[in-house]
């Protein structure tokens, strides 16, 4: 069992007709995702690599019966394919698009309030759901299935941890790149109220880093309602305060959402947070069943 | 994007917010014509990003131009808290009865706009929230509905009758200035009432939205008041996220979260990053080429670890990208290079091939981070 | 409120939608006159808020100025089904290559807006949407994030390619209409495809919300064109709520659901009403009294009923009213009166005291609704 | 028992210094409910014999504790109050103006989509649980509790068939008047569904009219839904078609809409449909165990 996609996920691609929404469109079908279909105004009837482009998703909705939407178009483009998503009420929204202005995702943000359609990112890497479906650009070859779940918010440094983990043979049901932006959808809260109620599901790693207090929120649920065992990690320990260090959200504001609050307050939570990535993958050994 | 208190203050007159008249120099013959045109006595105001600049002696009162002339001459020289001074704001000097705080931010947790009005001002805002929480009203704002005349009401509540309708237009000129300029903050820290009754911002915080510039270009033209440090200036060009630190062991990386975990482990090493530098995804040969040399120009790195775990990155083109940059520039320092992912192996072997005198493979992570500080250390140390 | 079909392509131009050249002429000799202006052959088209207007004669094509003058002639005098006619619009005559059909209206059962194009026009599109469903395209528009380029792709996705940005910025144009003029329905049937492939809404169909009409004044003007009724304009005067019917009991009640229901009782009791009249809530004597005098200036009606349930409305009040109305008009026909609710007592105590001898007062809703149809019906029959 | 409003319910009118709201606050009171703030802005500090008022909702839930906004503001100024009581997060809305445009109101509905706030009306009569609480215009002395559920589009004909139950010793749960106007907060869907909850209610009283498909949707809900019996009236048979009959709802388009399909609608779920207020109230009496 996963979280979010399976075998049952077909996906639709904003922006398969662009340079990164090709690659990744034929890079997740190879893995075995049912990549159904492709958007990209003006060229329906084309297709890519056999996958058909549609010039609206609830075109290709209809056709297909898409139920995931995966999206690779430019910034400005962006939150207009999410709302697009979001009336052709797709279940699930994966926005891998990097640099969205913030303002304009706290309108979609507000948009879907309410709405059925889950949103993960954007700014993110996506979702995978080891051996069953990937859906967006997480590497699939770093994973393996198993019963760990993992929610992170930086990409790379998830990929890191995935390996670590992979290496030791401990597989994943899951891992959520929920993206580092400030606005965003699915954060830790709903990806770890996910996995609680997963039964593939045995215990979860949580990637974190300054900024923000999504790591702080996560505790105070961890320490009500998780059930499973919860390992985390906190990127940034070493960050000065008031630098921008990349992701628009890892930037420290006095002592609020610095990486010592932050492992504090999930430790609070009996959290066992790892300093690095290897003692992560080795708090979740010994931490398994 | 940080402005400036005077570009932040331009912002504000533009969306009808009063602010006090004021002038801009960038040399001290300059404060002193604009002190002269103020009137004679005035306020000197050093222009950085950076706080404290009451108690730091960034901002002087002056009696004559010959003062301002002065006082400027000194700030433009001396700097402040170790950062360049291009430019300073001279202003007006005006009769203050009292002192407020304005301010509207994206609160990331909700997703909305956060105001706040304080009855008191000109103090550390987070420290006056824990001790006298009362002083300070807050309202969310829905990005969806806007600033309605509600929002106003209750956030100028405490405050005298007099005051509400004066400090209510100031905060529906801050929102204008939040929504129209794509701001993500927007701070006056004092809000000064006069003696004769007027309401001005005495000071201006306001940071744009990077992703939101492109729609912003004559904020993005503001950046050129910025004093341009060279290296970050040729980082910044080539797209890499590089932010300049204190350490040693310069360190390049793909993606924000994991080169601030190479950060960690470095310092748990027992050193600490020379800088922050992200290449992103996907990053071309040319791309590591061009932060290895950005990294390198740094006098202070004593060595650089470049770790990378390829995903859409791919290692080989890492290798590449390495090997190109060591033929441009000579090293003086060991570079510790951690490859995994995406053709790891492929870019390895590259490296292996290449055996070239300055690359230290490394087969992980910690042992990277463990390699480069103690190589670090050990330069230092001569 | 509906707009003629003139008003609306008005709103349309406004809003770049493109429409046919037409004059508005309010009699024969303009008519003549706007035909000759447009160059000879021209299209009559009476001005009424009725549909069905090209099966009924209401559409006349016309190849001169000389019959533009006749049929002008005859629709202002003939009227069009039963109803009196104001004014026709003369139109230029164009080459029709294709009728297409556009539409947007405020979808009650999800409060958003429903945009449809289809790929026939001017036919019943209630018909269509039964019979070829596939032919018509919708699409939801929640107003909360407005107009997007892909509602549009969507709507006009089974129109021929070159057709799509045409029909596109037509329906473009009609969410304008909707969202700056305050409509709930605006509709274009056909929407023409000329012969040298220009797109032009051939008819329009506009309904603007009553409630909005505050903030749109000069569309509340356009109110002036509309024939009058001095009886309904009275009942619009006065705020009352008064629509003509075919029967012959004046009703008189308040709250609509009310009045609705008391309509069905009559007719299931045997007679029709002859109007519908809301007093509303909280009527005042002086209210209550105008609506009486509206209704019996109905010379159809043979009787009235009068069915007050009080909450606001105060019963003692609705007493008085009836019997001031009764001293300033002399009624030839029974009212039927039935209080309940608020003070009923003290106004059944006050009509029972004047003991008037035109009324009939009644203890229940269905009993007053007997007795007026059996007063109606024996007053018809004499 | 009964569905939303009770013993519990506090008050606070906006509008409580015009005439219209300080008359129903008052009478509000007398009839026992906790009306325990009044609003209008530059009027705090004031009092409406005894009840304070403030200058926001959001002080007057501060220092009140109210739970539940009434609505009296011209139409023009009733979304703001309505957009206010619910950014106060107030569960329960009541807004009786009329002549709110619709397109005002659309807003407000999206807005109010996935926030915790409940609105009832615009343009209704409000609310009562009779001896319990009284929120709004409906007489409360045409009431007497009981275990009936009603709800309504319409005004005085609720009155109207209150009354005849009343008359009959058959007392009401709670009446909910949910207002004409063609977008507004709780339907019938909303109060069926919390009447079938509702411990204290044995049968619904459901009033409705021409125009819309609230009726219809209403009929599908109960044939898959409701194990409680429902009686339904439907004012409007011999409304022509194409006329607006007073209530901005109430207008007919071609045969949807009508009262005769509505009729029949609720007929087919197995709702029994009076054909006059009286019929009404002989079948709850009939049906009432």
């Amino acid at each position: 069992m996963t979280i979010l996609v399976d075998e049952g996920t077909r996906v639709v691609v904003s922006g398969i007709t662009g340079r990164e929404g090709r690659f990744h469109a034929l890079r997740n079908r190879a893995y075995g995702t049912q990549v159904v279909a492709g958007v990209t105004p003006g060229k329906a009837g084309q297709d890519v690599e056999g996958i058909p482009v549609f010039d609206t998703i609830a075109d290709a909705v209809e056709a297909t019966g898409a139920n995931t939407s995966l999206i690779f178009v430019p910034p400005r483009f962006a939150t207009e394919a999410i709302y697009e998503a979001a009336d052709a009420e797709l279940p699930l929204i994966v926005c891998i698009t990097e640099g969205i202005p913030v303002r304009d995702m706290a309108r979609v943000a507000s948009y879907l309030r309410g709405k059925p359609s889950v949103l993960v990112g954007p700014n993110c890497p996506g979702v995978i759901s080891p051996g069953r479906a990937n859906v967006g650009i997480i590497p699939g070859e770093i994973c393996i299935p198993g019963r760990v779940g993992l929610v992170s918010r930086s990409g790379t440094l998830t990929y890191q941890i995935v390996h670590e983990l992979t290496q030791r043979g401990i597989g994943q049901s899951t891992c959520v790149g929920m993206g580092g932006d400030p606005v965003h959808g699915v954060g830790f809260l709903e990806a770890l109220e996910a996995f609680e109620a997963d039964p593939g599901t045995d215990l979860v790693v949580m990637i974190g880093e300054i900024g923000g207090d999504d790591e702080e929120r996560a505790a105070a649920y961890i320490a009500e309602r998780m059930t499973k065992p919860v390992v985390g990690y906190i990127a940034g320990f070493t960050a000065p305060p008031g630098k921008r260090m990349g992701h628009a959200g890892a930037i420290v504001t006095g002592s609020r959402g610095t990486a010592q609050a932050k492992a504090e307050a999930l430790e609070g939570a009996g959290v066992r947070v790892g300093r690095t990535p290897t003692e992560v993958a080795d708090l979740v050994a010994a931490a398994l069943p | 994007m940080d402005l400036y208190e005077h570009q932040g203050k331009e912002l504000f007159a533009k969306h009808g917010i009063p602010v006090p008249r004021g002038i801009v120099a960038e040399g001290p013959e300059a404060a002193r014509a604009a002190a002269e045109a103020l009137g004679g006595p005035a306020v000197v105001k050093v222009q950085v990003q950076a706080g404290g600049r009451g108690k730091g002696g960034g901002v002087v009162l002056v009696d004559s131009p010959e003062e301002a002339e002065a006082a400027a001459e000194r700030m433009l020289r001396e700097g402040f808290q170790g950062r360049r001074v291009n430019r300073v704001l001279v202003e007006e000097r005006l009769p203050i009865a009292r002192e407020l705080y304005a301010a509207i931010l994206l609160d990331r947790s909700t997703g909305t706009d956060l105001a706040m009005v304080s009855v008191e001002g000109g103090v550390d805002i987070e420290e006056l929230a824990r001790e006298r929480p009362e002083a300070i009203r807050r309202q969310h704002i829905d990005p969806e509905i806007g600033l309605h005349p509600y929002h106003l009401r209750r956030l100028t509540g405490a405050l005298p009758n007099e005051l509400r309708d004066l400090v209510g237009n100031v905060v529906a000129g801050l929102y204008e200035v939040l929504t129209t300029e794509d701001a993500t903050l927007v701070e006056v820290n004092p809000l000064v009432v006069l003696t004769d009754g007027r309401v001005l911002a005495l000071d201006a915080k306001v940071t744009i939205d990077d992703n939101a510039l492109y729609r912003h270009p004559e904020i993005e033209m503001l950046r050129s008041a910025f004093p341009i440090d060279p290296v970050e200036f040729r980082a910044r060009e080539a797209g890499l996220q590089y932010v300049k630190l204190d350490g040693r062991v310069g360190i390049i990386g793909n993606g924000a979260g994991l080169v601030m975990s190479t950060l960690d482990l470095v310092h748990q090493a027992g050193a600490d990053a020379a800088n922050f530098l992200d290449v992103g995804g996907g990053a071309s040969a040319d791309a590591i080429a061009t932060s290895l040399e950005v990294v390198l120009s740094d006098p202070a790195v004593r060595s650089v670890l470049v770790n990378i775990f390829g995903g859409i990155t791919r290692c080989d083109l890492v290798a590449r990208g390495l090997l190109e940059a060591l033929e441009r520039v000579q090293p003086t320092v060991r570079i510790v290079v951690r490859l995994d992912g995406t053709n790891a192996e492929e870019g390895r072997r590259i490296l292996r091939e290449a055996g070239h005198p300055m690359i230290v493979p490394a087969e992980t992570m910690l042992e990277a981070a463990r390699v480069a500080a103690e190589l670090a250390n050990a330069e230092a140390a001569r």
